[in-house]
């Protein structure tokens, strides 16, 4: 059933009566997700394509127990309602909001470490499991349920890469984006872990970018990893000194460059993606054995 | 978002940071009126880019026409491709011994890093790669700040004898970076003077993310970046010849990867983020195009939260504006809707990333 | 330390929670021209002692002339034993809705607590016996703070549809607790008026142990709580007529609850604390020998910290100035020295708080 | 061998150059405390009766290996001192510092939950394990080795209760302090699960005080106790409404009284020792049989 979500996830949409929070909510329902409930305060008492809405998350935990949470709540906002479902005690807390302050995540950050919730992103486009549930913004039609685990640090590139092994005939256990920004809730390590210990995940795509040492500080685990893991990583032209496109993205002098990235996981026997092709390519040979 | 210089020591001063004393002036002609009353003085090119020092940014003067000329010198330069419009004139404080202060953000730690060595006044990252037990880190748990125990470890190791000032000093710094949503607030050198303890130069860097509740009047410049920024996207300027428009950063980097691939060279790089809307591509695409190196324009976009109809609407709305030929990649979200309103105006439009990047890079060869 | 009303509302206003426009007089002849300006006013006798108002130290004048005779009535009282000195003078707001807001500390939380309520303008510990559903709780994380979410979800049970006003108070009286180490900040009545939301009363009862770093100017009133404390001791007065000097609250308990056991009653209660030095005992004496009530005096010291000998020298010291009998129990460090030091002096020394406790329920009562 | 500390206890003095600090430092070595090192900024280098000091816990942790710790830092320093130990990865701190503000508390408590360590105190005298190590400034002598285990609030009371069990051959496993204070680390409860699996302790005396609930939220686990439990409760003469000494004594209306207290200790079949001499005779009975 793949990874963090499965037919028992009761989620709660927070920020669900704005364009982005009702449209998404709306293709999550239409892909077999479990909504619950959702929040936006002062419109308590109100449906959104017949889900219902309350003021607070502790009303709709009262009324509707969810167990996750997807946050569309805007920037400035963001932070505060992580707070309120982490208080809340939601186990899993999808964060796809972009733009949040990094002080803010920070924050968040190290209350979390007290907490029993896990978070996914912020600035992430969230979790799919092909055949059973999706939090976040993923295009449904994308997916195709099968065997490939995949977890990325970006957006839309991650929808190109699904949509390339799909249209290629391989499926995903589950697809996760853990997002791009300099602090996130969950690692490249979290992931590969709980991909490791599925049972429905036999090849693992990893897709990393420039900046930072997320990328590096996985290897370790991976050096100790039964399945095979393909990385891809982005920005071998970037310049460096540039910010390109979000935060997370800031090549510091002497690491967080593609090719560094790349050369540790070679030095570490990881096989290394050139292109979305190349990925499928891989993937394919290593299928078939 | 990067401060200037004095920006900067503004906000030091209205922390009790100390600074040396000073004036920003645009005249040169004003030059001679303060150093009258510094004697000695410093003139710094007030710049974002780094490296004004080598590039001449910096001169010391005695006595006042010594500082209108060197303020008239620098008034006129040029650091990289950035027009010098203001300089800072300090009164001169000889250095007995430089450091180094900064905080920035530890991302795998997740939490606010104090970096500190008695080798400032230099490149502090040299030293970080080459003597890294030079420096001093220290983390920040950031719901209860620096602790005074860190602080007062830090200034001990950084000079003990003038630790109660530099304890002070870190405190502050700290206050600053957590009041300003600093992704960097930086202090080097940390000079110990006759006068004591006073810092030379100062960095700050803020989180775009925050700029919504923190206001510090001036830009940069009005530069591409800036308009890109305003309207909630991110350009680059990069140094070849296809314009790039690409929502998210990741894709967008795997656009650049592949047409440097095919042998092209990118001339920017425009996140219109994931989320676009049209207006917002509107605005991408007479930005980019306005960039005179731009000879062909590729536009790829995997419809989430996009949707490729308004993408498409976007395109032809603004097409009569842009003079270089375009290819347009779309998928997802309204894919067909978008496709089929550009092929009535005769777009080309590809499928896949590959393709687009190919194309593009075609295009661009041929308008040499 | 409780702050008198309108230095509580003096800081509220500091921080933009509404309170009525009104000012501080000390001679009921200015009431007339501070109720000409205001219209209908309220009167309130400015004591910390609880229960003014039925004790008719508040009352409501229109008309400067109602004004000042209420000023001047109430000028003249007592509440509980303590004669008004001040009067605050406030614009009438007639509440269409009053509502209860306060923070607190939960011990066994370890946090602070804000509770709310609907039910405000009446005793508020009433309520929270006799309908505990009505008030609501909610715990604060000491490093956050209180979270946006938390406000508002308070504000929208004391009233939705001025939630967001409340929400505002809700977030600055948070500022005010913390800003000011409070134990208690409240609002009693919080007030729905034709003016919109107002504090019409205001309690802030300050962390003793945090005065080093807070400065509110005016004390209660000169009192012997107030020279204990400052001099880093804790005083109580009670009903009857023993003096009791102790280190430590624990065992002032226990040396207070077998006097009574005795059948003799405590005129006050002395924590000279667990470190007391010379100088404070000597302090403690003074000060008890100066409640005219006190017939006996019982000093009670466990050496730990405190030394024995440094008491006993302190007793001799003031031993003069005192005019009642004292019993003297010393243990713990330095006890021989203590005890040979007062038995030159004739004084009875005993070695146990029970012996201690008996011997001086007797002297107390032969002297009634 | 007690409770908390043993023969392995590493002490740390923070604090140790002050007047308190070292003559108390002085007790506890002639007590047989193994004090490996002191803390006071800026005094690095010097040696207090013969104990090295240091400007910093993390100097003193690198050279002396400290795995407790004891404050003695004035009241405006003290949690900052905590904060540095708690950091320090220090396993027990015992706070003996009388006048923290409240305020400071509540952070370094929240602070606690997220780390390694436990805090006794603030406003404590300590913890004594007669004929093995003392942490605190409980007077040397009144200590007689036994198997009563003392819990207490309060700090002179406790010299007094000691001392009269001691003078009537009642020995003691290991008296506790808790602390006074509106704000402490350590409970009551906490202490009771120690005695309760310690195998020198078969009889515990607890010490409680007006203000708070902290003697009633006590009762669930003792009811559940195999050890018989002796609380005394003082205060039973304080009026309502007034702050008996320190902050931690206020009596709340409607509860905190001292006949509450003991109310709902004999109404849970707990044994109520009336006054010092009462716990002794108790405790004889008890220890008879």
């Amino acid at each position: 059933m793949g990874i963090l979500i499965d037919n028992h996830t009761r989620l709660l949409v927070q920020g669900i009566t704005g364009r982005e929070g009702s449209l998404q909510a709306k293709q999550m329902k239409d892909f077999g997700t479990n909504i619950v409930g959702g929040v936006t305060p002062g419109k308590d008492g109100q449906e959104i394509h017949g889900i219902p809405v309350f003021d607070s998350v502790k009303e709709a935990m009262d009324d509707t127990n969810p167990n996750a949470s997807v946050i569309f709540v805007p920037p400035r906002f963001a932070a505060d309602a992580i707070f309120e479902s982490i208080d809340g005690g939601i186990e899993l807390i999808v964060a796809i909001t972009e733009g949040i302050p990094v002080h803010d995540m920070m924050r968040v950050c190290a209350y979390l470490e007290n907490s029993s919730s896990q978070l996914i992103g912020p600035n992430c486009p969230g979790i799919t499991t092909p055949g059973g549930s999706k939090i976040g913004i993923m295009p449904n039609p994308i997916h195709l349920a099968g065997n490939v685990g995949l977890v990325s640090r970006s957006g839309t590139l991650t929808y190109e890469i699904i949509d390339l092994l799909s249209g290629n005939g391989i499926g995903q256990s589950t697809s996760v984006g853990i997002g791009g920004d300099q602090v996130i809730g969950t690692s490249f390590v979290d992931i590969l872990e709980l991909f490791e210990s599925d049972t429905k995940t036999d090849v693992i795509v990893l897709v990393g970018e420039i900046g930072g040492t997320a990328e590096e500080d996985s290897i370790d685990f991976m050096k100790q990893m039964r399945k095979p893991v393909i990385a891809y990583i982005v920005g071998v032209s970037a310049p460096p000194g540039k910010t390109m496109g979000h935060a997370g993205a800031i090549v510091s002098t002497g690491s967080g460059t593609a090719l560094e990235k790349i050369k540790a996981f070679e030095r570490a026997g990881i096989t290394i993606g050139r292109s979305p092709k190349d990925i499928v390519l891989k993937l394919t040979n290593i299928l078939k054995k | 978002m990067k401060l200037y210089e004095h920006q900067a020591k503004g906000i030091f001063s209205k922390y009790h940071i100390p600074v040396p004393e000073g004036s920003l002036i645009t005249k040169a002609g004003d030059a001679m009126e303060i150093a009258e009353k510094l004697g000695d003085v410093v003139i710094k090119a007030q710049v974002t880019a780094g490296g004004r020092g080598k590039a001449g940014g910096i001169a010391t003067a005695s006595g006042p026409e010594d500082a209108e000329t060197a303020a008239q010198r620098i008034l006129g330069m040029s650091i990289k491709g950035l027009p010098v419009k203001k300089v800072l004139i300090e009164q001169y404080r000889k250095p007995q011994k430089e450091m180094y202060l900064g905080i920035t953000i530890d991302r795998k730690a997740r939490r606010p890093i104090i970096m500190a060595s008695t080798q400032g006044g230099v490149d502090i990252e040299e030293i970080a790669r080459s003597s890294p037990e030079k420096i001093t880190r220290m983390h920040i748990h950031p719901l209860t700040g620096v602790h005074d125990y860190q602080a007062r470890m830090i200034a001990y190791q950084l000079d003990k004898e003038n630790s109660l000032t530099i304890y002070d000093v870190i405190k502050k710094l700290y206050r600053v970076f957590d009041d300003h949503d600093c992704i960097l607030a930086e202090i080097n050198p940390l000079a110990l003077t006759a006068q004591g303890i006073v810092a030379l130069d100062a960095k700050m860097v803020i989180d775009d993310n925050a700029l919504f509740r923190q206001e510090f009047g001036e830009e940069e410049s009005v530069s591409l970046e800036y308009l890109a920024k305003k309207s909630g996207m991110s350009y680059v300027g990069l140094d070849g010849n296809i314009g790039c428009i690409v929502n998210g950063a990741g894709l967008a980097m795997a656009t650049l990867d592949m047409i440097k691939q095919y042998g092209g060279e990118p001339a920017d790089f425009m996140d219109v983020r994931a989320g676009a809307n049209e207006e917002q591509v509107r605005t991408a695409l007479r930005i980019v195009s306005s960039n005179v190196n731009v000879k062909a324009i590729v536009v790829n976009i995997f419809g989430g939260l996009t949707k490729c109809d308004e993408v498409a609407r976007a395109i032809v709305d603004v097409i009569s504006e842009i003079k270089v030929p375009l290819v347009v990649r779309l998928a997802g979200t309204n894919e067909q809707e978008g496709r089929k309103m550009l092929e009535k105006y005769g777009l080309i439009t590809v499928s896949s990333t590959e393709e687009a990047a190919m194309e593009v890079v075609k295009l661009g060869d041929s308008h040499r």
